[in-house]
């Protein structure tokens, strides 16, 4: 999660009490951010067909808070569901830097984690992470419904321990196939 | 009854205040030249909108906005109609007839059918 | 190429003249002053992150105002390469790629691909096998026709339809999911038959599955075949003659829609399709409407076939013998199978080594696509959506 | 009876060619396989397409392989009320690969010529808008000739890696 605007992150954490009204202020923060990662619908191949049969009624995603938004300019989580291929790299950064912050990047199935079977193809990236930070890789090909439910669960377990005084440490999580 | 209304407006104003300075101050600010860039669906975006645009929309935005309006205000009526009594009814009747006759000629004049 | 526009079904009546009194200001002239005033065509990119693009195909539409005067579509941003990648391996050690490719429909491919390699290496596959292809076909092309329902009422704001739809898909991925053991990647087709044989009483979940889906039927018609906001903005639009659909190449239900009955299964058919009695869907006016109702039909032809596939289904070897190292004679084969979204074709080169010369795969969707820019023209934006779901395609395929 | 009169069909269509045209024409069941010389593949696919017995209308499928040593391209043509295919296959020179566009015969063909010339580099003359159509468009060489080099790309992460296990077989 970006740092707070440069003036008050000086003035805050010297003041007596400071820390106290920052851990307020994130508590509730990070209550609503996580509860409420609206993520950009951005179904690459097969695994955007899982991601679709997660979000609809049998698994349904909302009861997390998650919503399918089209725009970047509205989305939280950008969850990369497929392969990567060289002629589309270009625009995925653009549309990771197009999220306003704070953004985090899912990485959904073997494909979008490290390139999946096609190790020997000429247009393949392996693995999205070559191209924007990615907080959690769900492996599987596609990776069940419970899977994907499963890394977004680490996800939100993840913004409920950042502050809006910058990011704490942030190691991929790593969700198996 | 001038108490109310100072006690009124200040709390509007510094309710507002607060709640943009404090979103000022908290949310995160981290601008990049391709983060302020108009987004189009992931590539470059092709030239500008600052291009002749068809009239059309013209009307079809104030019609909206118009028959909108009308809605907003039927609201309102709708909700208290038990208390107000018939003439308030038929008065509504003749606010909803008026606008249906300028519904009815932009109809004929084409104004919702977008041809060329 | 006579693609004519959208036809609306009531055009609109002739300008009415101004009333007689006030000012003598002729509306009509004044209306079509304005209009002319000129205004440039803006061209904007319907790019490859788009809800409803299916995926990443990217539109470079060429708009004037709402109607679109040029589309130019593009393609290529999921491509893998595969059928280079094919040329490296053994025939075998393909299959499981062929779920990569029309991933709605892996079965399809799956069965494309070895029915290539049957023919070219002369495998013969038993008889139970064969019925059994044809029972897994028919329950994916059921779920992939109820995934196209749901995404092309989502294309056109109807949200419902795809949590109906995507109910009754579990149920089949489930039933799918219980004999191949994965949702979507199955891999379940071998050279000479399918690696194991079905779980007992999987028929009588596919049969209760057929029940459950014919009593679902009326509520999908209640959302989407009868909804006049649906129909109002499907028929008429898009519309494809015979001679058009012919001349495109396109194939499946958005062939038939525009009346040439062209259906492999009957056309040319394959494992036990010519002893199965079923209806080819042909619908005739070839618009939007006509393309979603073959494929709301097809639904009910696949469950009668699945019906008649229990009742005749023989005992017996599951797999025929095929050697290890498999070499087949040099020459050409190719394989046709009708997939949901058309005629999917592998066709195979060999020169007697173990990896093949060339693997080709004729995918539907690539073939439907290429109609997608002269139809599209001359239409509104809000049709392009339409028209770009109704021919339902699916970018893995059209990629390769 | 299929076969004799589609074979028979296909004869009186090619009739009207010059003696080399059609080097060899066998019918297994519904489908023929003709193998055509360069020069006169586009007035053999003319007279499959227009000669009323062997209305071959549907543009089912276009694709070319390329052995190392010689350069092929296959055309798969369906008459669709007659029920049978017709399989041309035609040898390219494999340096400088031509051929005639077909698109104007079946439009259906346009994106496969693209791919083709994408992949093998086969010049379709006539074609409306000769481009890459998969690869990007700054993509040199034509991936699927059996002699082309795989780029070295700059970071691992790109650009094709060995495999491992003894798959070449």
């Amino acid at each position: 999660m970006g740092e707070v605007s440069p003036d008050l992150q000086s003035r805050v954490v010297k003041f007596p009490g400071g820390g106290v009204l920052v851990a307020g202020i994130d508590e509730i923060f990070n209550w609503a951010r996580s509860n409420s990662m609206w993520s950009l619908t951005f179904g690459l191949s097969c695994c955007a067909i899982e991601m679709m049969a997660t979000a609809a009624s049998h698994y349904d995603l909302d009861r997390f808070g998650i919503l399918f938004r089209a725009t970047p300019r509205q989305a939280d989580v950008m969850i990369v569901a497929g392969w990567v291929s060289v002629k589309m790299a270009p625009f995925i950064r653009r549309l990771y830097e197009q999220m306003p912050d704070p953004k985090h990047v899912l990485a959904m199935g073997g494909c979008a984690c490290a390139g999946g079977p096609y190790r020997d193809s000429e247009t393949i990236v392996k693995g999205v992470g070559e191209i924007v930070p990615v907080d959690v890789f769900v492996y599987g090909c596609p990776p069940r419904p419970e899977n994907l439910i499963h890394g977004l669960i680490k996800l939100q377990e993840r913004i409920r321990e950042e502050s809006i005084l910058g990011i704490k440490s942030r190691e991929p999580i790593t969700v198996g196939g | 009854m001038l108490i109310a209304l100072i006690v009124f407006v200040t709390v509007g104003v510094v309710f507002m205040g607060a709640t943009f300075l404090l979103s000022r101050l908290l949310r995160p600010h981290r601008p990049n030249p391709v983060k302020l860039q108009s987004y189009e669906c992931g590539p470059e975006p092709f030239g500008d909108a600052w291009r002749q645009m068809n009239l059309h929309y013209y009307v079809f935005a104030i019609l909206f906005v118009l028959f909108d309006v009308e809605a907003a205000f039927l609201f309102p009526v709708a909700l208290a109609l038990g208390r107000l009594g018939w003439f308030a009814f038929f008065e509504v009747l003749v606010f909803v007839g008026l606008l249906l006759i300028g519904w009815y000629y932009a109809k004929k004049v084409g104004g919702m059918e977008w041809e060329r | 190429m006579s693609l004519e526009p959208r036809t609306d079904p009531n055009p609109p009546t002739a300008e009415p003249e101004t009333p007689a009194k006030g000012p003598a200001i002729d509306a009509q002239a004044l209306h079509q002053e304005i209009l002319d005033l000129g205004t440039q065509g803006m061209v904007m990119n319907m790019g490859p992150q788009h809800p409803s693009t299916h995926g990443v195909l990217r539109l470079i539409l060429t708009l004037d105002g709402e109607e679109v005067m040029a589309c130019e579509p593009m393609i290529g941003y999921l491509h893998r390469g595969l059928e280079k990648m094919a040329e490296r391996r053994p025939y075998r050690h393909f299959l499981p790629f062929t779920d990569r490719l029309d991933y709605v429909c892996s079965l399809a491919n799956n069965l494309a691909c070895a029915q290539a390699i049957e023919r070219l290496a002369g495998v013969e596959v038993p008889e139970r096998a064969q019925w059994l292809r044809v029972a897994l076909m028919e329950l994916n092309r059921i779920a992939s026709h109820l995934l196209f329902l749901g995404t092309f009422g989502t294309d056109l704001g109807a949200t419902t339809m795809l949590l109906y739809a995507f109910r009754e898909r579990e149920e089949a991925l489930a039933l799918l999911e219980a004999i191949t053991g994965a949702r979507l990647t199955y891999n379940w087709i071998r050279v000479g038959g399918l690696p194991d044989d079905m779980p007992e009483n999987w028929d009588k979940g596919v049969l209760a599955f057929c029940d459950l889906l014919e009593s679902r039927l009326p509520e999908y018609d209640r959302l989407l075949t009868d909804n006049p906001i649906f129909r109002r903005r499907t028929e008429g639009v898009g519309v494809v003659s015979p001679e058009d659909a012919k001349a495109y190449g396109l194939t499946g239900p958005t062939l038939r829609a525009s009346g040439v009955a062209y259906d492999i299964r009957r056309w040319a058919p394959y494992e036990k399709y010519a002893e199965i009695d079923f209806d080819v869907v042909v619908l005739r006016d070839g618009d939007t409407f006509a393309r979603y109702l073959a494929r709301r039909l097809e639904l009910e032809q696949s469950v009668r076939i699945l019906r008649q596939v229990f009742d005749k289904l023989p005992e017996g070897p599951i797999a025929s013998k095929v050697g290890k190292v498999l070499k087949p004679p040099p020459g050409i084969a190719f394989s046709q199978v009708e997939s949901p979204r058309g005629e999917l074709s592998f066709t195979m080169v060999s020169d007697g080594s173990p990896n093949p010369v060339r693997v080709h795969i004729r995918a539907p969707s690539f073939a439907n696509l290429t109609v997608l820019a002269d139809l599209v023209a001359g239409n509104k934006v809000a049709d392009v959506v339409a028209i770009l779901g109704s021919i339902d395609i699916v970018l893995g395929e059209v990629d390769r | 009876m299929m076969e004799r009169d589609f074979g028979s069909a296909l004869r009186t269509a090619l009739a009207g060619l010059p003696e080399g045209a059609v080097e060899s024409l066998e019918v297994s069941g519904s489908v023929a396989t003709l193998r055509v010389n360069l020069g006169s593949l586009r007035a053999v696919l003319e007279s499959l397409k227009s000669f009323p017995e062997a209305a071959c209308d549907f543009p089912a499928n276009l694709t070319a392989y390329d052995t190392g040593e010689e350069m092929f391209l296959v055309y798969r043509l369906a008459s669709i009320e007659r029920g049978w295919q017709a399989l041309v296959l035609c040898r390219v020179d494999r340096s400088e690969p031509a051929a005639p566009s077909v698109t104007d015969l079946w439009p259906g063909f346009n994106w496969f010529e693209r791919e083709v010339y994408d992949m093998f580099g086969v010049r379709f003359e006539g074609h409306p808008d000769l481009r890459r159509i998969l690869l990007p468009d700054d993509w040199e060489g034509f991936p699927f000739r059996k002699d082309y080099v795989s780029r070295p790309s700059g970071s691992p992460l790109r650009g094709p890696q060995p495999i491992d296990r003894g798959a070449q077989g």
